[in-house]
């Protein structure tokens, strides 16, 4: 039996609009990345509409694709900003 | 005498007007210092039109926490960037109407030019950093959210990998 | 709708306090639009040192009648040669303390990077046209009005002709 | 006997202080240029330590060293400017 994680995953702007949620969970293998979750959230019936370069924050900081994640991290992803 | 950089900062994000000069002229008092002959203060303010488009209202959405911190944080790598005494930023969040203000900037510094650099390196950051998103509202019933791609544009890069 | 050019600038020459940011805002409530996205409020403050001498208080000099044109006349030159909605520009004169306000000047714009434009080169043109002087009294009792040359200079060049 | 012009002279900071008036008034030929009064002004006994760029303002407007003078004329002697 593998090793499991679990993350909150947030949408913000556009990204909430389009998932319908801005808030949910994933369960990942251990030592998966950013990019693996993304990867997964794109999967069948799933959000297939964020774009290639997808900003994510981990823990509230902006975070690489091979940054890898550990249970109970808050993974945000993020529109392109539009403050000020 | 010497001030540490946390005393020579403040910023915040908030629902509530940031119209009033009065609360950054309260905060200069309280944070610049007769060293400083330069006050830049800036404000944002909603604006009638848009890419040529009549707004009748806009909501800001942030990433609350990160937003503060990510604001605390490019008000204190101004003040290590450039010589400036001190900085104090604002952003709005919620519903707000038109000519109201959405971010508001006072820095104060011995010298103007430090003054005019650092505050507009702040807005230009802000701008790119600042983890809030601007849904316009316009006269004619729709809206948009603000640098989103298209639904077309989105779904036509969607499904690949990392760039 | 379309507003004069005349109903888009406030200038004045005073020996009133400019410390006070409310009178600017009162006068970017009347001279601005919805269509400023933008507002850019600058003061020039007496500083309590300048080029390592210790300030003790300031004392400000103008061509009154000429000072009022020249500081009007800057101000609607702004306003052709940037994309700006409205600028208020005031000067003090008389005796001022370290801290107070000696320039201040309030520009709106529909777009930031022309608010800030125009608001730096405003501060610039006051300090190489505008027909007051400054002078200066230090903590050690001596005085000097900046820019002057000393007396010494001034006798070694005296006497000839236009440059 | 030759037409005269007087003028009306105005010395504004150091300018004020080294002369040590503010206001003064000046004979002048007619057709006199305003290099002719600073050079009036500058004559034994005067101002010889004003400087060889002198600027000057007639009527409240920034004039040419070449600029013809009229009676009546407000003559002001701008020594470098502070403001700000």
């Amino acid at each position: 039996m593998t090793d499991r994680i679990s993350v909150r995953t947030l949408f913000f702007g556009v990204y909430g609009e389009l998932a319908a949620r801005r808030e949910g969970s994933a369960e990942l293998a251990a030592d998966s990345t950013v990019a693996d979750l993304v990867d997964s959230l794109r999967g069948p019936g799933g959000l297939d509409w964020l774009p290639e370069s997808v900003v994510v924050a981990v823990n509230q900081n902006y975070a690489e694709a091979g940054t890898t994640l550990s249970d109970g991290d808050e993974v945000a992803l993020i529109p392109p900003v539009a403050g000020g | 005498m010497p001030q540490g950089s946390a005393d020579r900062v403040r910023t915040w994000i908030t629902r509530e007007s940031l119209d009033d000069f009065a609360q950054f002229e309260d905060i200069v008092g309280e944070v610049g210092s007769v060293e400083d002959g330069a006050l830049l203060f800036f404000q944002g303010r909603v604006r009638r039109t848009n890419r040529g488009r009549a707004v009748s209202r806009l909501e800001y959405e942030a990433y609350g926490e990160m937003a503060e911190r990510e604001l605390s944080a490019i008000c204190h790598e101004a003040l290590e960037q450039f010589d400036v005494g001190s900085v104090a930023a604002a952003h709005r969040v919620g519903d707000l109407a038109l000519g109201e203000v959405s971010v508001a900037i006072a820095v104060t510094s011995a010298h103007r030019d430090d003054g005019y650099r650092a505050s507009r390196w702040i807005i230009e950051t802000i701008k790119v950093r600042l983890p809030i998103w601007k849904h316009e509202h316009y006269e004619n019933g729709e809206s948009h959210w603000v640098g989103a791609p298209t639904p077309e544009a989105g779904a036509s890069t969607g499904g690949s990998r990392f760039g």
